[in-house]
């Protein structure tokens, strides 16, 4: 039963990613890209890391589709004509995906994967003690990064009020 | 995980049944102009819809996920927390999210001070 | 039961998803002019990037993949949130969002 | 889902009885606050149709099923869309709060299948990381927000609807700060975990003492009382209930956010308010006041009392309810004794003062559990 979840879970990602790049109006680009993301929470749940799956709401369908949708509403952007950069990038994302595939199946017909793996390490308690022991200077340059970045876009969106 | 998504499925579907019911008994009438324009107290709407929004509620938006991505981290910091306090270098995880705390500390003290989150 | 003759497959099927993914991302951002839409795109390919991770954590047993994916989420969320401040400034400034108009250092 | 039939079966009727309970009790709720707030301004509630003015429930909801379901506007589907979303958050969080202890149930014979022992769960279903679930799905509920202002193509339910959605935003963050502090208490994501590391009286040590009160229960609340008050004001926020419902006040945008509805789809937006009430008064009860713990007689005591664990899941359910629509008459109390915030008092709220003090709290557990 989990397995045919599954396939309704990608199935479903994959057409709202397409629906966010073929859709005419970029409001309901946003919509669609944050029922691709709940979706993609799900797969992780499904894929028995529920920690993370809940971070993935928490932070992709919670935060960042507010945001565009926000951004969104505040450009009312009436529905522009269905504009296509360059039609030659098609042909590209065919051939990559054909190769990339060709290189999983490779690596999959290689090396077989591990007998009885134990996913301990996808709780969150296990996370911590990897995160913080291992990865601690990282930890630090993201607090670093994200205090920037709140200084940086109060000064960006404020600068029109000198002008 | 198949309960969460028939509970999803079953909520949905039964807020469609109870939009589904006057669509069935309900009295249709014509559409017209007047019931189909927005509603203003009764006045006719004076100016076509779209207008130029404040930035201020994209900024909050923006601030939100930035500390809502801070207390991400605290989030496992505080489940392991008693299993750091038991580890040998415990000091040097607590002073490191110290460090971390200050800077979500200051960040938050220059927003308030910038006064870039009062809204009139 | 689908892929059965390709039974080693069986478990790297979400890296085909997440390759699939990543690539209607990648189109999204090149094909497209709308400037909020390639931000859009390129959140898609992070999130695919995340599932890649995820399943080769599972089928390698790749320890310390949630802590990448917990990275990766945090700078796709701070870079979204970067990217959308720009827009809004190309926005006030161009009147439009299309990046057609951002050829101004072209002489 | 289960291991045979009879337990899936068993699963699918209980994720259904208790999404219909939920949405069941709203007109109940309706009810009781028009009465509670009739009996606070001294006048009499509803009690014309039917004892006590029961059936005048029946009239709020056949009402509006009546009338006519006018749409306009070529977002035809986002229209619909809003209340929809509006009511499915709150009730998936609703299905993973635990209203009692999980009972063993014995393998018995059932007309010549053997049915083996499984646990029967008192909620819809069981995760071992329920916390960040609840608080990733309750922060969905601002979509319904936005959609709902959006797709009703006019200035005002557009400017309603920004400024709901900003301020269920800010609340979040006091809200999962708080939610931290829990977490360094109880450092587990469980809700059956919490609860059951919540019961037998208050004991701590601290500085190698250790004290133990046994008038007081173990609870959340004793641990963290300016957790519990930084958590209760960041729910009824979420809910956008007086006095932080200015996106939807009379006064100022007309009707907020949901001004072009009418009909059963408003009935609906009012659905998903009462339950996201219900829910939050839930989640108090778990994190803070114990779930379902009965303090003054330890479950122990109960359980041999009783005999059967069954016996003893049943009571505690009792427990559970009482203490749930304790916390229900406390928000409609709240409801109609406090004057409505300012919008930028209630965003300074949110932001200069809750956030903070949430943030301290969290240090503050952090620094006695180091001690």
């Amino acid at each position: 039963m989990e397995t045919f979840l599954f396939y309704i879970f990608s199935a479903g990602l994959l057409l709202t990613a397409f629906n966010t790049i073929f859709c005419r109006n970029p409001a309901k680009g946003a919509l669609n890209l944050a029922l691709s993301m709940i979706l993609l929470a799900g797969l992780f749940f499904l894929m028995s890391a529920p920690f993370l799956a809940g971070l993935q709401l928490i932070i992709y369908a919670g935060a960042v589709m507010v945001l565009f949708v926000m951004v969104l509403m505040l450009f009312n952007l009436k529905n522009e004509l269905f504009v296509f950069f360059k039609k030659r990038a098609w042909i590209w994302t065919v051939f990559l995906f054909g190769l990339c595939s060709g290189l999983i199946s490779l690596m999959a017909f290689s090396s077989p994967p591990r007998e009885n793996p134990s996913y301990s390490f996808l709780e969150g308690k296990q996370i911590a003690l990897k995160l913080f022991t291992e990865y601690l200077l990282i930890f630090e340059m993201i607090g670093l990064l994200l205090l920037v970045i709140a200084i940086g876009v109060v000064v960006l969106s404020r600068l029109d009020k000198e002008e | 995980m198949l309960p969460i998504v028939i509970l999803t499925l079953a909520s949905t579907g039964f807020c469609l049944f109870l939009i589904a019911i006057p669509y069935f008994f309900a009295p249709k009438d014509k559409n017209s102009e007047t019931k189909a324009s927005a509603y203003e107290c009764g006045l006719a709407p004076k100016q076509k819809r779209d207008s130029q929004i404040s930035v201020k509620f994209f900024l909050t938006a923006i601030l939100f996920i930035l500390f809502d991505i801070e207390i991400i981290f605290l989030y496992p910091f505080a489940l392991a927390y008693r299993d750091f306090l038991q580890t040998e270098q415990a000091l040097g995880i607590i002073l490191a999210m110290g460090i971390f705390i200050l800077l979500f500390i200051f960040g938050l003290w220059w927003e308030i001070k910038s006064k870039a989150l009062d809204w009139k | 039961m689908l892929l059965e003759p390709f039974s080693a497959l069986q478990n790297f099927f979400p890296v085909f998803l997440a390759a699939g993914l990543f690539f209607i991302g990648m189109t999204g951002v090149l094909m497209r002019k709308n400037l909020l839409i390639i931000l859009m795109s390129l959140e898609l390919m992070l999130g695919a990037v995340n599932l890649n991770f995820l399943s080769f954590a599972k089928i390698y047993g790749f320890e310390s993949a949630p802590v990448y994916i917990f990275f990766i989420i945090c700078i796709a969320a701070a870079e979204a949130g970067v990217g959308l401040a720009l827009a809004v400034r190309v926005y006030k400034k161009f009147k439009t969002v299309d990046i057609e108009a951002l050829n101004f250092l072209k002489e | 889902m289960g291991k045979d039939f009879f337990e899936i079966s068993i699963n699918l009727i209980k994720i259904f009885v208790i999404l219909f309970s939920m949405v069941g009790l709203v007109p109940l709720l309706v009810w009781a606050e028009r009465r509670v707030s009739a009996l606070m301004q001294n006048r009499l509630g509803p009690n014309r149709y039917g004892p006590f003015g029961l059936l005048q429930i029946l009239a709020d909801l056949v009402k509006p099923l009546m009338k006519e379901d006018f749409s306009k506007g070529n977002k035809k589907l986002l229209y619909y869309l809003a209340p929809i979303l509006a009511v499915v958050p709150p009730a998936v969080v609703f299905g993973s709060i635990p209203f009692s202890a999980p009972f063993q149930v014995p393998a018995f014979e059932f007309f010549g299948f053997d049915l083996g022992p499984y646990t029967f769960y008192f909620q819809s279903f069981h995760l071992n990381t329920a916390v960040v679930f609840a608080l990733g799905v309750s922060s969905l509920a601002s979509y319904s927000l936005l959609i709902a202002g959006w797709s009703s193509e006019s200035k005002y339910p557009l400017f309603g609807a920004l400024r709901a959605a900003a301020q269920n935003i800010s609340y979040e963050l006091a809200l999962s700060l708080s939610l931290v502090g829990i977490l360094f208490l109880f450092n587990s994501l469980d809700f059956l975990e919490i609860i059951e590391k919540q019961s037998g009286p208050l004991s701590f040590s601290l500085l190698g003492k250790d004290f133990v009160f046994s008038f007081l229960p173990n609870w959340g609340v004793f641990y963290q009382p300016l957790g519990a008050l930084i958590f209760f004001v960041a729910l009824i926020a979420e809910c956008n209930r007086i006095p932080f419902d200015l996106p939807e006040a009379e006064a100022e945008l007309v009707a907020g956010y949901h001004t072009e509805y009418g009909g059963i789809k408003l009935i609906l937006f009012y659905i998903g308010e009462y339950s996201h009430m219900m829910v939050s008064s839930a989640l108090m009860i778990v994190f803070y006041f114990g779930g379902f713990d009965p303090y003054p007689f330890s479950q122990e005591t109960l359980l041999n009392f009783l005999g059967s664990d069954f016996k003893l899941s049943l009571v505690l359910f009792f427990v559970f309810i009482i203490k749930f629509f304790l916390f229900l008459f406390v928000f409609m109390w709240i409801r109609w004794s406090l004057p409505r915030f300012r919008y930028d008092q209630l965003m300074d709220l949110g932001w200069k003062k809750l956030l903070p003090w949430a943030l301290f709290n969290a240090l503050l557990t952090a620094w006695f559990i180091f001690l």
